[in-house]
């Protein structure tokens, strides 16, 4: 039997509205939630707690901030969390909520929420919003002068309490890395929706941001798989009626790679949303991450030089924020010193060479670009081929064929056929391709680069290299030349 | 004489965070083992099941997201009831939340019936060598 | 009367041998010191111990090594310092002596020593290299993989001991740094016996590599004169047999200027080295150094992002060293372990970006080159004139007329007639000129640059903006943008 | 009525870190003292001597190289015995070797006759609102 095709299109609102309270019906303190109360309550939040505002001033000031990660369960913890990170100069908060609340297993948390609250011990890896509630998240948004983002959860409770991002559109994220055998179908399905309630307060003037953050690379491992992600992303929830979005670009440890993909990343996004017509969704920003595996928990210098390292690209882009962790990142939730320690170290990056507004050139960067772009472009026209000109039903089809794909997934339904190694540089290339649809030329480039690897090492690129190159920056070694003493 | 032990691999709970399960895996494959690779978020119900069925002579557990102690509540006293009194028990990844001193909390993981308990990060060689002693100790191997 | 006028000429071998001796005279342990013997141990120490043989493969190899600043008066603690500093991947390894030492007063020192060695207490701020003597030193030497760099003491103890750089040349820093009353007739005399020291063993095959310091700028201040008293010193040893050296590079902060300074002091010490036809003295290195104040004790974080960012200008500019301090230079001298965990954030650097060996270029790095350079020029030119061609003459009278200056200076004899403060962008640029022999066009392409501060400012520059200044590094913030807040 | 304090400023014993101290002495100057500014490397005897050619006021007393302890032993006793009971002492910079707490060492430095004792790293200003207040309270401003 032919499955339904699901397209790119925007959802009837009467649907919608339906939907919006089964949603939120989920658990009690839905019922905290009014539509237009809500509208109203965002309308009224000064400019320094809406994100895409803070984001823009930002990019207008030439400055940038943090973007932490950060959940606690108790509340009072939660907003001294905040507080403290707002001292070190973060204007941009996440609330990172606990691993429950994105399963949406409420009842469980409620049980543990409850003996957190009694003990004031975190037994949870989070701020469980939902069952905090409307009532509780306004007490910490009212708390601390920045903007609020949520974590891990798309849920009007969020809207309602006053953050002021929305996590939807396509969010391969949930799909590829957290959920074992959710298919690209039905992420399509449970994400149009979310999009579209995020369109209904578009059309109310509340302006709610998104960060595209893609099909996770969480191996080293080439952006072009993910950049693809990012504008299916931003085009299928632009339809939706979303107006303010801005990438993560996840980086991977090679200044030209990473330099190349900054610059590149928001640049295709913005082609393709004006070939598709969608000129009113702006991007307001990018936003390097810390993506690799953190040096070892032992290694605090290490740490700190990895953090300051991405920090530095950062500014060096003239980015408006940046995706940091603090430096027990390996090690565990970090606590409101280790944060506050982490991102005064960045702040001073930002503060000291952000605002010197270097113009630097890297050689090397334009190869890097037009590398990924021609990956992008050559992936995004399979996918028009495969839906007939529409993206969303080319995307299933693409994720079902492997033409996209990416290595480690979690999920049974990726295909997971290809796999990735660093250069003799560091800089990441394809060593298996599965089935992405590139030309015998881009492939014969990325054996090229990685031969020049094999040469130093002696011997073969293979899986075990893979695996290697997974500690290749918790070990504070980018490939390249062997230990001095050797 | 030689047998070819049966290894469960998998992450407990709700832990999404497979890369590490997915190495060891491999790695025990590649020493010869025969592996049972359950992948992430398996219950604890799921691996006692599973270790009856294929009469699996250890569980490799892995737990990233520091929730491990609330997920394996029950685990020990189910396990003795389903009659896996023999199977070794090891648990390796970031154990509990927040920043630890490993040797603090191997009592509480010991006393959750893990016969060995890892820090974070560390080779999966370590944990394979481990078990081939226990093993051979066991007369399994 | 007229004053004997000094130049730059080797001296005579047989007035230099009986100087040696008084020299060692001064302390007992001068008696440890054979000649022969020591050419003889310098020449049995492998190639790891030999400063200027590491720097040279560390430059072949395309890497880099910290080079921090160490020293307790405790020999065991300082053996155990040292293996610290080693096992964080630091291959050239300082022996900073204490303050008394530097000022010869070993008899103070020796009581204080003892003291030390009973109970195992650090009140010396360094090493006492000349109260410890030959025996022990060389128990420090053998004891670590690495090689050593006396730090604020020229004597031939250093030298039989093993240590392999040697402190010689026309010391500024001592003259300007360190002293109060000492005249620059006074510092030319006392270091041209010195630098003939280090050529008699450059004579028998012993290189001992010198770092040129030059007239450290103690505040944010331009660089020029520091490069002039740098092409001096090295004009100055170079006649005296010196066969190895390399310069530190103050950064100031402003990557565009740190990042030409480090690119043009090399060259212009080598076109002025080749000029007066001292060819076979090599340049080995260039080593950027932490200059300005740090950040306060209590801003972890900011130091640790202020050392990263030197690590990172050094990686970038391909350095084979850098010169850093601890996280805790702020707040007084180091312990193993920050120096570990401070050195260790360096090394992830040097590995992760030193070896990614990226081609970076920076847009106005050549106008700060073309500036700096006219600036080094107007100035030689000047002391050349002023000494009929002899640069030691012209220095004296430089120095005398205030031609070569640099503010804040505890010696008396300094002009201190000249100021510096940071421009719109950080960079550092001359507010008060003094008797600096620059055109007008070069006052006004400062003034221009100030200007433009003044305008963000909204008020004129003066003493106090220079005042102010001393903090940017230490409070992050290198002018340019007023807090977010605001 | 009003008068003009004298303020000897200067580095102790061996220090050479002399920008401080500048910048000291001008803010003083600035703010209306008059300043006898010794500069570096000011040894104990000096500073009495001098206080009392000029019927000074306070001494504003920088260390940064951490050895003040040892330059200033005997410093209380003859500054007692040259009869210089009321002038003011203060003293700032890193007092000892070392990362320390600013409140462990106040006590020491206490002992040895100062009346204030200073953090690495303070504003001058600071020392100087603190001066004019001590002043006023014995009545010299
Ligand atoms: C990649 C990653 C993710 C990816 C995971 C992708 C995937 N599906 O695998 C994503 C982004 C999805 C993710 C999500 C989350 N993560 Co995460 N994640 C990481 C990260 C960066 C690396 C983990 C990894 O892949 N390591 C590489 C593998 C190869 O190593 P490994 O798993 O440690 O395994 C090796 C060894 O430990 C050992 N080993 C492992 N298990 C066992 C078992 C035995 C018996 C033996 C012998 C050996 C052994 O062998 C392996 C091979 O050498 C770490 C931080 C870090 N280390 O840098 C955080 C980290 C593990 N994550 C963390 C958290 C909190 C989360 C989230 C809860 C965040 C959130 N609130 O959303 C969610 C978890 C959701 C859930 N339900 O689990 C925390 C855990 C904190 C704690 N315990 O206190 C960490 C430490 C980051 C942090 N400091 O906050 N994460
Ligand atoms: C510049 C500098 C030097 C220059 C000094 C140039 C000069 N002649 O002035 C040079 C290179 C010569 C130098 C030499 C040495 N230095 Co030094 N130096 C520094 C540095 C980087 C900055 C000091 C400075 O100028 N600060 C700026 C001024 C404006 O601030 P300030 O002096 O603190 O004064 C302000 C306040 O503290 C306050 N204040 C100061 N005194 C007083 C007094 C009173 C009464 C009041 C109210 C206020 C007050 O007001 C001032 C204005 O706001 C510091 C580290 C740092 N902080 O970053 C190390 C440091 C002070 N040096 C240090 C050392 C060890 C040395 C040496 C011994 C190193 C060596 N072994 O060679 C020698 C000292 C030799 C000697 N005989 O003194 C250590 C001291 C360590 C300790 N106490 O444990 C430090 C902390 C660095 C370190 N971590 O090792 N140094």
């Amino acid at each position: 039997m032919k499955k339904m095709r699901i397209v790119n299109k925007r959802l009837d609102d009467d649907l919608l509205m339906k939907k919006r309270r089964e949603v939120l019906d989920k658990w009690p303190t839905g019922k905290e939630v009014d539509f237009e109360e809500a509208a109203a309550y965002q309308k009224s939040l000064p400019d320094s707690k809406v994100w895409w505002k803070v984001m823009a001033k930002l990019r207008e000031e030439g400055r940038m901030s943090v973007f932490p990660r950060a959940g606690t369960p108790v509340l009072e913890k939660m907003i001294e969390l905040c507080q403290g990170l707002r001292e070190s100069g973060v204007l941009l908060i996440p609330v990172t909520t606990d691993s429950y609340t994105r399963l949406g297993q409420f009842e469980k948390v409620q049980g543990i929420l409850d003996e957190c609250n009694k003990t004031g011990k975190a037994l949870l890896n989070g701020y469980p919003i939902i069952n905090q509630g409307v009532k509780q998240t306004r007490k910490l948004v009212e708390s601390v002068d920045a903007a609020f983002s949520p974590r891990g959860v798309s849920s009007e409770i969020c809207i309602a309490s006053g953050l002021t991002t929305y996590e939807c559109g396509l969010e391969f994220i949930t799909w590829a890395a957290y959920s074992k055998k959710m298919t690209i179908r039905e992420l399509v399905e449970k994400w149009q929706n979310e999009t579209r309630v995020a369109g209904w307060y578009a059309d109310r003037g509340v302006i709610l941001c998104t960060d595209l953050h893609g099909w996770l690379p969480t191996a080293p491992f080439p952006l072009s798989v993910n950049i693809v992600t990012l504008i299916l992303q931003a085009l299928t929830a632009a339809e939706q009626g979303l107006k303010a979005i801005y990438p993560l670009v996840h980086c991977m440890g090679n200044m030209t790679q990473d330099m190349a993909w900054i610059r590149l990343t928001p640049k295709l996004i913005r082609e393709y949303l004006d070939k598709f017509g969608y000129k009113d969704c702006q991007i307001i920003g990018c936003c390097p991450a810390q993506t690799p595996l953190f040096p070892n928990p032992m290694d605090m210098g290490g740490a700190f030089a990895y953090l300051c390292y991405i920090a530095m690209v950062g500014s060096l882009c003239k980015c408006n924020a940046t995706d940091l962790r603090s430096i027990d990142e390996a090690a565990g939730v970090p606590t409101k010193d280790t944060n506050t320690v982490s991102y005064s170290a960045a702040r001073w990056i930002f503060n000291v060479i952000r605002e010197q507004n270097i113009d630097f050139h890297i050689k090397g960067i334009e190869e890097e670009e037009k590398i990924t772009r021609m990956e992008v472009e050559a992936i995004i026209n399979r996918i028009l081929d495969l839906g007939d000109g529409d993206v969303i039903d080319g995307l299933i089809k693409a994720v079902e064929g492997g033409v996209m794909d990416s290595p480690w997934s979690p999920n049974i339904t990726v295909k997971d056929k290809v796999l990735g190694v660093r250069d003799a540089h560091g800089a990441c290339r394809y060593l298996e391709f599965g089935n992405l649809p590139f030309s015998n030329q881009l492939k014969e480039w990325h054996r090229g680069k990685i031969a020049e690897r094999e040469k130093i090492e002696g011997k073969k690129a293979d899986y075990h290299t893979a695996v290697r190159d997974l500690w290749s920056f918790s070990k504070g070694k980018i490939v390249g030349l062997p230990p001095y003493d050797k | 004489m030689s047998k070819t032990p049966t290894i469960i691999t998998g992450t407990v709970g709700m832990d999404v965070h497979v890369i590490g399960t997915k190495v060891i895996s491999r790695a025990l494959r590649e020493s010869g083992f025969k592996v049972v690779e359950l992948g992430m978020q398996v219950t604890p119900e799921e691996f006692i099941s599973v270790a009856q069925e294929t009469k699996a002579d250890a569980i490799l557990m892995s737990s990233l997201y520091g929730m491990a102690e609330l997920d394996l509540k029950d685990f020990n006293q189910k396990r003795l009831e389903a009659g896996l009194n023999d199977i070794l028990l090891y648990i390796g990844g970031n154990l509990v939340i927040g920043r630890y001193d490993p040797k603090e909390i191997e009592p509480k993981f010991k006393a959750l019936g893990f016969d060995r308990v890892y820090p974070p990060g560390i080779d999966a060689e370590i944990g394979i060598e481990d078990l081939k002693k226990d093993l051979k100790a066991r007369g399994k191997m």
